[in-house]
């Protein structure tokens, strides 16, 4: 695969959330809000990278059956790396984004994409994997982010859009209002997916 | 050094030491052999879970494959490939496997044929069948309820706006799901070069046959008369091509007087006589179009025209005067 | 606006209020009964054909095997089809003359079958084989069982199951009772209504037949309640002191059916995929008990049997003695042809029968009336989604979900389908009836059943050639 | 400790604040392996077995090692740590004794490491029964009821779904929407009715 | 004999339903109540339930049309679905709510799985609890009194703050200020003047004709169960389930509800007030999303029953039956799997 | 034994320099997160109580529990060494909906809240956690076009709701007409916590500092009748 494609790959052809359902918690807990997304997604591709890079390193000398505690440490350290460094010279930042940090030792991305990738490649590509996966996985959850915001607080970035008068619904930034909105989002890119399908199948026929 | 570091690196190194032992006797105790020949083969499916080989789905043929130590049947979709690269991880012999692909050998539609009943119940050509439901007269004909279609795994069938099948011999794996799912018998498996084909299964005689259908076998026996390899016979007032023998000529389609046989092949070749020609005629008695036209002893012409590519003059021509021209695969083929 | 709240109450009180504390079962539905047009038409022997077309299948098991070939003569009562192993009956010639083809000719369950086509002389005369019988007396149970086979007995309730097969229970089946079935609860049709009230010592006998042969003494018939008179004929037919009981039943969709028959008349339920003779009953139609007489007092094979001619679009609606293999075109000229607007045509009732797409076929032994219903009485919308009212699930008579059934079969999940029952359905149609969605269900469950039969098929000889 | 509160911990976890419907975790586990009745409940009794037995060694490695060392900081990695160990225990006895359960959980048993309810609860446990200076027993019992109580409604959620999500298998459901996009449609339906539970003062 | 004949399986004749009558049948049923609404709260209370239907139909329209699907809102249910929608709301709020509650019912509650049927929650109940969670003060306050009555059915003088809550939330008031250790005596003698009030004849007729404030169709008992009786008489609906949830909702109300310790509640009052009637009669009928086997409905309305009772008495609304009802849909399937009725002659338990 | 070792070694190992690197970074960085800890404590304490920020404040710690947490408060004075008693400011922890929110209040010697200043929550983004939000005005069209108003110095509206409270002003309303604290939007649980927390430490500080209650409470006979009348 071309690097090219291997680091767009990752925005809508395997997008982690919205076609390999994985890193569904954070995607739904931390997108109320396009800030949040933002901060998250920043967070967690800087793991994945760290880790992606590392277990590719160390990836022939771990035996199988300590292969997920091995993978688990090293994305523990990153996590933790990220949290004390922030902590000490970001502080505003690390509070913004507060309890997401510690998630992101848990996000499904990031050990999937060891298991599934880093564990598999070299250096050169699991970096290219890494960034990809990372960027869309920023993607995907600023966009539920963004509807949400919109939708649930009438904002986006913290701006008003509809004006004072708008009446917000507020289930948006509930729970269920995360699910219902990653379900039709993923029902809209099946949609799409469709359409483009047809197109090129109408293209070749012609052609 | 710190003693927070100290601690830190004693106690996490510690603690990973222990679990790793742990997993080390567990792994030991609740070992598991796993065959990871499993695993490949499962790899080198296709993945389509169509059934199609008789196990269930891919993983139920990658484990009888293992476990029997050969290749336990073929794989339709995979064709050759698969099998060649499954063989090659379980180390035995791949085998000879052609290709095929479904033909439906009929092709009424609304128009062509006569409806004798209002069907009303579910679109399935068993479900019909089964309460006396062929809404054609044709009893031996497709019902155009689309069965085949249904339980194609490859989106190789589709219904035209006449209820007419057709299989694309291209998506077409050769699975065969809708060989067996047909309730009337109509579709077979052919090998995937040939390209001519009786679509008509009516053993009715003639007379009803065509009262019936527009474009049905009529037992004329004229393609049995003409195909120059005696590939046509005729089973039960029907129509039947020896796959064997069938040179992919068309002239049986070219003769047909109801269209029964159809000729699949989208370009033939024509014949071309060249220089050498020295007018001996063989090719004009053999030609079975009469395309061909030539004073004796002076060189002939083909009318290209009428020319339907057969072939035939080639092979009588005894100065090797003739070359066909246009459509190389079947060119090749024929020398 | 008050009559019809009094056409209401009086309906309520028909249908729910008439019958309490007469036995039936529990589930089931009422369709209308529609059998005024032809319950006071005394049976009439149709005029006699100049052809039949008698299919060599006209049992369950195997069809029977011709023994007659084109240009023989014969004569009534003759055989021309042999029996073809023990599930299996002979077939005879109903009407004397030649036969002129043996070949495929549509049947009224559908499709075409093998069928010997017999060209009439206009006589009548019975075949030499063909004499009544005066040692009935004294005939053991197992000559019983050989003559009723030999007259090509199979039943004339419906299904067509040979008679003598039935009669021979295994020695671990011990049955105590028999079971006469007049309930006859398919709307519109009144043939054995009819029988009932004309024949009732001929039914009764037969009934005793059967109890000898299978060596019990207890026998029922079961009557539904709409018919009184038949009801009281047959009480009066009944010797006294004979052990013979005739059971007035509520009127209910499907109480003719035999698991239900047998639940409201001795409260025994017959276990799942268990045939009656697991609970010690046989049930035979009263229209075969009349064939069991004939066959073994005057020694008569089936050649003929009461079959209703009915449904608004028929001139003269009738119940006919016709002759096995009669058109029911011809048969239909002589109700006085057809009028208005015909939409289907059924063979058997309306629930259960099956739709013909021609007059062409002929009279078999398991065909209890023609139906001809016309457009306005065909509800043939097409079925909108399951709204799961459950109503189905009340009306089963076998107890079963029959929407999660036919859901199942939709999704061609046929193994679900048969843990949840779908072999259990007995295709009453009740379900169906119900249904506001108008759900195909039993055309499903017919589907389902055969999905699961060429299943069943597939895999054993996949066990065959694995053993092989 | 009063067995109010106890009872307050257990509606909590599985009714007011269920770790997939309102708190967001386990998501991936929930959709994946939902899909039928019988491997979601394997699924179940996998997360309640694995989340008690978390709950019981991170507490002894919190209050025992972490605490006294004075190493604190280091508690997600240590957790994890138990956490991945832990799983992949379970996932070689279940492989070794029940072959078709291993089957049916196929890859979801090695995600249940990183399926963030695990570590959630753990985290949970920390930040309301241990760090809130109660008593060790009480602080210990809390935490593993609390682990319990989580699995259950994790569970519970997951049974739910595959019954659901059973019942549309045979229906007729648009077919952009089938699979993973109506589970989530139908995840915030139910989540809109467990807020019915929202509120509910008990203990 | 002209033209083809139909050849389909058998049955061959049909009983005269469809779902057309059935949902009509239910409109029918409806229609006392929706009388009542406009006699209680006015033109508004008319004009918000046609709001509603209208959305209703034309959400379901609109989107049938996208999907490509024949369009069916000529088989009523989406009236149903709007109807109560309407049903469920308070009758003061503004326009655009009906209107988003009906296409959140139709569109994400109905629609996104295919359509009638298909799915597994009410619509409408999905569509209240959208709008509740979403603009809880609308709905929380926005209340009118009827007409005839005061808001919370009670007459006390004095107690002017009374008129501006619900029945149940008064009574939900009144049960925790007495069991509030921190109240006044004051506080407390009044609390018990006025549950003394809510319990009295006058209260109760008040209730139960519906002349007290509520969502806009659930105040009438009386209208309510005049339609009630008539799905029941049509076979349209099950007696079981509002049968076992109204009963489970009285017992554990008599047993729990009571302000002074166990058996003390005031049962009737419980059934009387809030949406349970409708709750029980019209939508936890809803045989789509209910189960279908007696022994499920058993068990869905006693399910339904007792979370409405918890929800009433320590949860964090005043009123639960929505919430129940959408609780026990969400379980519906896997209690439909467990109580497979017993196939005729079926002598164990198989599978 | 050789794989044994390969597994327990491995896992170690990487353990090992796992520890070492975090240990490393922890000694290098927690120092410095715990200095700008305090100070951001310090920092909240003088906006609390709105005073000079050369305030000198003198911690004192009680025996008692409040909020699972002992109590403990601090006396501000003029500067260090001054007598001059500007008021007083505790820390208070409410169980929220999902973390526990740490409110530090500023009191005057009149017991009337100065201020309060949220330091630590981990609410529901968008929800509970507009305890801390500045409701801005500027609308994202205002922003691109460039001519929003700078909101630097506008206060959390949530929290600024607090200011000239006293003890029995403390409650939660949801809607604007009732007096009280307004709750964030839809969320009582996270609105309740802090001012719960806040008006138990306050009792609390007042038992301790013994200072004169004022008469900060707006409504001091709320009565029946009011509380009757919401939460339907
Ligand atoms: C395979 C098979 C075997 C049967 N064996 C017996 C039998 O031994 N004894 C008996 O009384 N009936 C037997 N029956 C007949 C059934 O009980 C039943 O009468 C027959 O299928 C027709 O039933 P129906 O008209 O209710 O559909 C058998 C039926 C089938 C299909
Ligand atoms: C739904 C249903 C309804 C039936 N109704 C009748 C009926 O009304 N009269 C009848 O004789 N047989 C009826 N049968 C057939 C009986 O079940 C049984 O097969 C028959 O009485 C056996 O007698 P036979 O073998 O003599 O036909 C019905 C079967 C089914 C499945
Ligand atoms: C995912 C989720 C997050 C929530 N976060 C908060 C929160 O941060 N703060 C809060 O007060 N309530 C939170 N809630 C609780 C609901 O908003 C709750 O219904 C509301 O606080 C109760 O408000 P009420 O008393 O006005 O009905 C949350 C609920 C859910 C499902
Ligand atoms: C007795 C009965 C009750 C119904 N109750 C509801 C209801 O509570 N909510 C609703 O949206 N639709 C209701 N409907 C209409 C219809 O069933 C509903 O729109 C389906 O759930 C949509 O698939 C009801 C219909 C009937 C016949
Ligand atoms: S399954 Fe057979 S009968 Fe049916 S449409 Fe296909 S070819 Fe025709
Ligand atoms: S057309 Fe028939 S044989 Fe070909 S792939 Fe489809 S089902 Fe298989
Ligand atoms: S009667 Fe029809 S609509 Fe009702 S549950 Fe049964 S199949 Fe569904
Ligand atoms: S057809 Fe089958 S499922 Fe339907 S009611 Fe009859 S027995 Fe039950
Ligand atoms: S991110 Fe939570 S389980 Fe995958």
């Amino acid at each position: 695969m071309r690097p090219l494609a291997e680091l767009v790959k990752g925005i809508y052809k395997e997008n982690p959330v919205f076609r390999l359902a994985l890193g569904l918690c954070p995607a739904l807990a931390v997108s109320t809000s396009v800030e949040n997304a933002l901060g998250m997604g920043a967070a967690a591709t800087f793991v994945l990278v760290g880790s992606n890079i590392t277990v590719s390193f160390i990836r022939k000398f771990v035996p199988t059956k300590v292969r997920i505690p091995c993978y688990i440490v090293v994305i523990a350290s990153f996590v933790t790396t990220v949290e004390l460094v922030m902590g000490a010279y970001l502080p505003e930042l690390a509070k913004s984004l507060g309890i997401f940090l510690p998630l992101i030792v848990v996000n499904c991305i990031i050990l999937g994409r060891a298991e599934a990738f880093a564990s598999k490649n070299g250096v050169g590509r699991s970096i290219l994997d890494a960034v990809g996966m990372g960027v869309g996985f920023t993607f995907a959850i600023t966009l539920i982010g963004a509807i949400r915001e919109l939708l649930g607080d009438g904002k986006l970035m913290g701006y008003m859009v509809f004006g004072p008068q708008y009446q917000p619904v507020l289930l948006m930034i509930l729970a269920p209002g995360a699910f219902i909105t990653i379900g039709l989002l993923m029902g809209y890119f099946n949609i799409l997916d469709e359409r483009m399908k047809k197109k090129t199948e109408a293209k070749g026929g012609k052609g | 050094m710190d003693p927070v570091v100290l601690k830190s690196m004693i106690a996490l190194t510690a603690m990973a030491a222990v679990f790793g032992a742990v997993l080390a006797v567990a792994s030991r105790i609740f070992a598991v052999y796993r065959d990871p020949r499993v695993e490949q083969i499962v790899d080198a499916l296709p993945g389509a879970n169509c059934g199609a080989c008789g196990f269930p789905g891919c993983q139920g043929y990658a484990e009888a494959a293992v476990s029997a130590g050969r290749i336990p049947a073929t794989c339709p979709p995979g064709g050759t490939e698969v099998a060649a690269r499954v063989a090659e991880i379980l180390g035995a012999d791949a085998g000879e496997h052609t290709a095929k692909v479904a033909v439906v050998h009929c092709r009424s539609g609304v128009s062509t044929s006569v409806q004798r009943l209002e069907y009303d119940g579910i679109e399935d050509c068993r479900a019909a069948i089964l309460i006396g439901g062929n809404p054609k007269s044709c009893v031996f004909g497709c019902l155009s309820l689309g069965t085949c279609k249904a339980v194609c795994p490859f989106d190789a069938v589709e219904l035209d706006d006449e209820g007419v099948v057709h299989i694309d011999s291209v998506k077409c794996t050769g699975c065969g799901n809708c060989v067996a799912a047909c309730p009337v018998n109509v579709i077979e498996l052919v090998p995937v070069d040939m390209r001519v084909h009786v679509r008509c299964s009516s053993r009715d005689k003639g007379k009803k046959a065509k009262s019936v259908c527009d474009i049905a076998c009529i037992a004329c026996q004229v393609c049995v008369k003409k195909c120059p390899v005696d590939a046509i016979h005729m089973e039960n007032d029907l129509a039947v091509i020896d796959y064997g023998k069938c040179t992919n000529c068309g002239i049986c389609a070219a003769v047909c007087p109801t269209k029964a046989i159809v000729d699949d092949v989208k370009t033939r070749p024509v014949a071309l006589i060249g220089s050498k020609c020295e007018g001996v005629g063989e090719c004009k008695k053999v030609c079975p179009v009469k395309a061909i036209s030539g004073e004796e002893g002076e060189r002939h012409e083909v009318d290209r025209k009428k020319c339907i590519g057969c072939g035939l003059c080639l092979d009588a021509c005894p100065t090797r005067a003739i070359t066909m021209v246009g459509a190389l695969g079947l060119q090749k083929e024929r020398n | 606006m008050r009559r019809r709240a009094l056409v209401l109450a009086a309906r309520v009180i028909q249908t729910r209020g008439q019958h309490l504390g007469l036995k039936t079962f529990s589930g089931g539905v009422h369709p209308p009964t529609a059998k005024g047009l032809t319950k006071g038409e005394a049976i009439v022997v149709a005029a006699l054909p100049e052809r039949v077309v008698i299919p060599l299948r006209q049992s369950l098991g195997a069809p029977a095997t011709p023994c007659v070939s084109v240009g023989d003569d014969v004569k009534v009562g003759q055989r021309i089809g042999d029996a073809a192993g023990f599930v299996s009956v002979p077939v005879h010639a109903s009407i004397a003359g030649t036969v002129s083809a043996v070949g495929r000719f549509p049947h009224p369950v559908g499709g075409e079958q093998d069928a010997v086509v017999i060209e009439g002389n206009g006589s009548e005369e019975w075949h030499e084989s063909v004499r009544p019988r005066e040692d009935v007396g004294s005939l053991a149970s197992d000559e019983i069982r050989r003559i009723i086979q030999d007259a090509g007995l199979a039943g004339l309730g419906g299904a067509a199951f040979p008679t003598h097969v039935k009669l021979s229970p295994p020695e671990s089946k011990p049955i105590d009772t028999v079971i006469l079935n007049g309930a006859e609860c398919e709307p519109w049709l009144t043939a054995d209504h009819r029988l009932m009230l004309e024949k009732p010592e001929e039914i009764l006998q037969g009934l005793s037949i059967f109890m000898r042969a299978l060596g019990c003494e207890r026998g029922y018939v079961g009557i539904e309640a709409n018919k009184p008179d038949a009801v009281q004929a047959m009480r009066k037919a009944v010797p006294s002191g004979s052990g013979l009981t005739i059971v007035p039943l509520q009127v209910k969709y499907p109480q003719g059916a035999e698991k239900q028959l047998i639940q409201a008349i001795l409260r025994r339920a017959v276990p799942a995929g268990g045939l009656p003779m697991d609970v010690g009953v046989v049930v035979q139609n009263v229209g075969t008990a009349l064939a069991a007489y004939e066959a073994v007092h005057l020694g008569r094979p089936l050649t003929r049997r009461v079959m209703t001619l009915t449904g608004t679009p028929v001139a003269r609606p009738s119940n006919f003695l016709a002759r096995i293999g009669t058109l029911v075109s011809d048969l239909v000229e002589q109700a006085g042809s057809l009028k208005g607007d015909l939409a289907k045509v059924v063979s058997g009732g309306p629930m259960m029968g099956i739709a013909q797409f021609t007059l062409d076929v002929p009279v078999i032994k398991g065909l209890s009336g023609m139906l001809f219903l016309a457009r306005g009485e065909v509800h043939a919308a097409p079925p909108d989604p399951c709204i799961r009212c459950g109503h189905c699930v009340h009306s089963c008579p076998m107890k079963l979900v029959p929407t999660t059934i036919e859901k199942f079969v939709v999704a061609e999940k046929i193994d679900e389908a048969v843990r949840v029952g779908l072999l259990d359905c007995i295709e009453c149609g009740s379900c169906a009836y119900v249904c506001p969605s108008r759900r195909r269900l039993v055309h499903y469950f017919k589907y389902g059943k055969y999905l699961a039969n060429e299943r069943r098929k597939a895999q054993a000889t996949e066990a065959e050639t694995k053993e092989g | 400790m009063d067995l109010g509160q106890l009872f307050a911990i257990v509606i909590g976890a599985i009714f007011v604040s269920n770790f997939v419907l309102a708190r967001f975790l386990g998501l991936c586990p929930f959709v994946g392996v939902s899909k039928d009745s019988d491997s979601a409940l394997g699924m179940g009794m996998a997360v309640i077995f694995v989340m008690t037995m978390a709950s019981i060694v991170t507490w002894f490695v919190y209050m025992y090692v972490l605490v006294p060392l004075g190493i604190v900081y280091l508690r997600t990695i240590a957790f994890i740590l138990v956490i991945a160990t832990l799983v992949q225990f379970v996932e070689m006895v279940i492989e070794k004794t029940s072959p078709t359960l291993h089957k049916s959980l196929g890859i979801y048993l090695p995600l249940i490491t990183t399926n963030c309810a695990v570590l959630g609860v753990a985290v949970v446990n920390v930040n309301e029964f241990m760090v809130t200076g109660l008593p060790r027993a009480t602080s210990f019992i809390y935490t593993v009821v609390h682990g319990l109580a989580a699995g259950l409604g994790f569970t519970l959620a997951l049974i739910l779904m595959a019954a659901i999500r059973e019942r549309l298998e045979l229906v007729d459901v648009p077919k952009s929407m089938r699979g993973i996009p109506i589970t989530f449609v139908i995840a915030g339906l139910m989540a809109i009715a467990f807020l019915g539970f929202s509120g509910l003062k008990i203990g | 004999m002209d033209g083809r004949l139909l050849v389909s399986a058998s049955p061959h004749i049909r009983e005269d339903v469809s779902v057309q009558k059935v949902m009509y049948g239910v409109v029918i049923a409806l229609a006392p109540a929706i009388a009542g609404s406009f006699y209680f709260y006015g033109s508004r209370a008319l004009f918000l339930t046609g709001l509603a239907c209208l959305t209703a139909l034309v959400t379901e329209a609109v989107i049938q049309k996208m999907r490509g699907v024949p369009v069916t809102i000529r088989d009523g249910s989406a009236l149903v679905t709007g109807i109560l929608v309407a049903f469920n709301i308070p009758p003061g709020v503004p326009w655009w709510i009906p209107v988003v509650g009906a296409f959140f019912a139709i569109a994400i509650g109905k629609q996104i799985f295919g359509g009638l049927g298909y799915n597994p929650l009410n619509p409408a109940l999905l569509g209240r609890a959208f709008l509740l969670a979403s603009w809880p003060v609308h709905m929380t306050t926005m209340w009118l009194p009827a007409r005839g009555g005061t808001l919370s059915g009670i007459t006390m003088r004095g107690v002017d703050a009374v008129t501006q809550a619900t029945p149940l939330a008064v009574l939900r008031k009144v049960s925790e200020i007495i069991s509030d250790p921190s109240s006044t005596t004051h506080q407390i003698v009044q609390a018990r003047e006025v549950l003394a009030d809510l319990g009295s004849v006058d209260s109760m007729l008040s209730l139960f004709v519906g002349r007290v404030g509520g969502c806009i169709g659930e105040t009438s008992a009386l209208l309510l169960l005049i339609g009630a009786v008539y799905l029941l008489y049509r076979h349209f609906i099950d007696w079981r389930i509002p049968v076992s949830y109204v009963g489970t909702v009285a017992v554990l109300a008599w047993i729990f509800g009571g302000p002074s310790g166990l058996l003390t509640g005031n049962a009737l009052y419980h059934v009387l007030a809030g949406g349970l009637i409708l709750g029980a009669f019209y939508m936890a009928t809803d045989m789509v999303t209910s189960p279908g086997s007696p022994r499920g409905m058993l068990i869905f309305g006693v399910g339904c029953g007792v979370l409405t009772s918890i929800i009433r008495t320590v949860g964090g609304y005043p009123e639960g039956v929505s919430y129940s009802i959408l609780l026990m849909n969400v379980a519906t399937p896997l209690i439909d799997r467990h109580t497979r009725p017993k196939k005729f002659g079926e002598v164990k338990e198989s599978g | 034994m050789g794989n044994f070792l390969r597994l327990v070694g491995a896992l170690a190992f990487i353990a090992l320099v796992a520890s070492f690197g975090l240990s490393a970074i922890y000694g290098a960085t927690h120092e410095i997160t715990e200095t700008y800890k305090q100070a951001e404590e310090a920092q909240a304490r003088i906006e609390a109580l709105a005073c000079d920020p050369d305030a000198f404040f003198v911690e004192t710690v009680t025996d008692s529990l409040v909020g699972g947490q002992p109590f403990s408060y601090y006396t501000a004075y003029a500067s260090e060494g001054s007598d001059d008693v500007l008021g007083y400011s505790f820390t208070a922890y409410g169980k929220g909906y999902s973390s526990t929110i740490v409110t530090i209040v500023g009191v005057d010697l009149a017991g009337i809240i100065c201020g309060v200043k949220i330091t630590d929550q981990k609410e529901t983004p968008g929800l509970g956690s507009k305890i801390q939000e500045v409701a801005s005005q500027n609308t994202i069209w205002a922003v691109m076009a460039g001519n929003a108003v700078d909101e630097s110095g506008v206060k959390p509206w949530f929290q600024k709701q607090f200011e000239m409270l006293g003890v029995d002003g403390l409650r939660v309303v949801k809607s604007t007409t009732d007096e009280g604290i307004l709750a964030v939007t839809g969320a009582t649980i996270s609105s309740d916590a802090v001012t719960e927390s806040v008006s138990e430490g306050l009792a609390m500080l007042l038992s301790v500092v013994g200072v004169e209650e004022g008469d900060g409470s707006r409504d001091a006979d709320g009565g029946t009748a009011r509380e009757l009348g919401e939460g339907a």
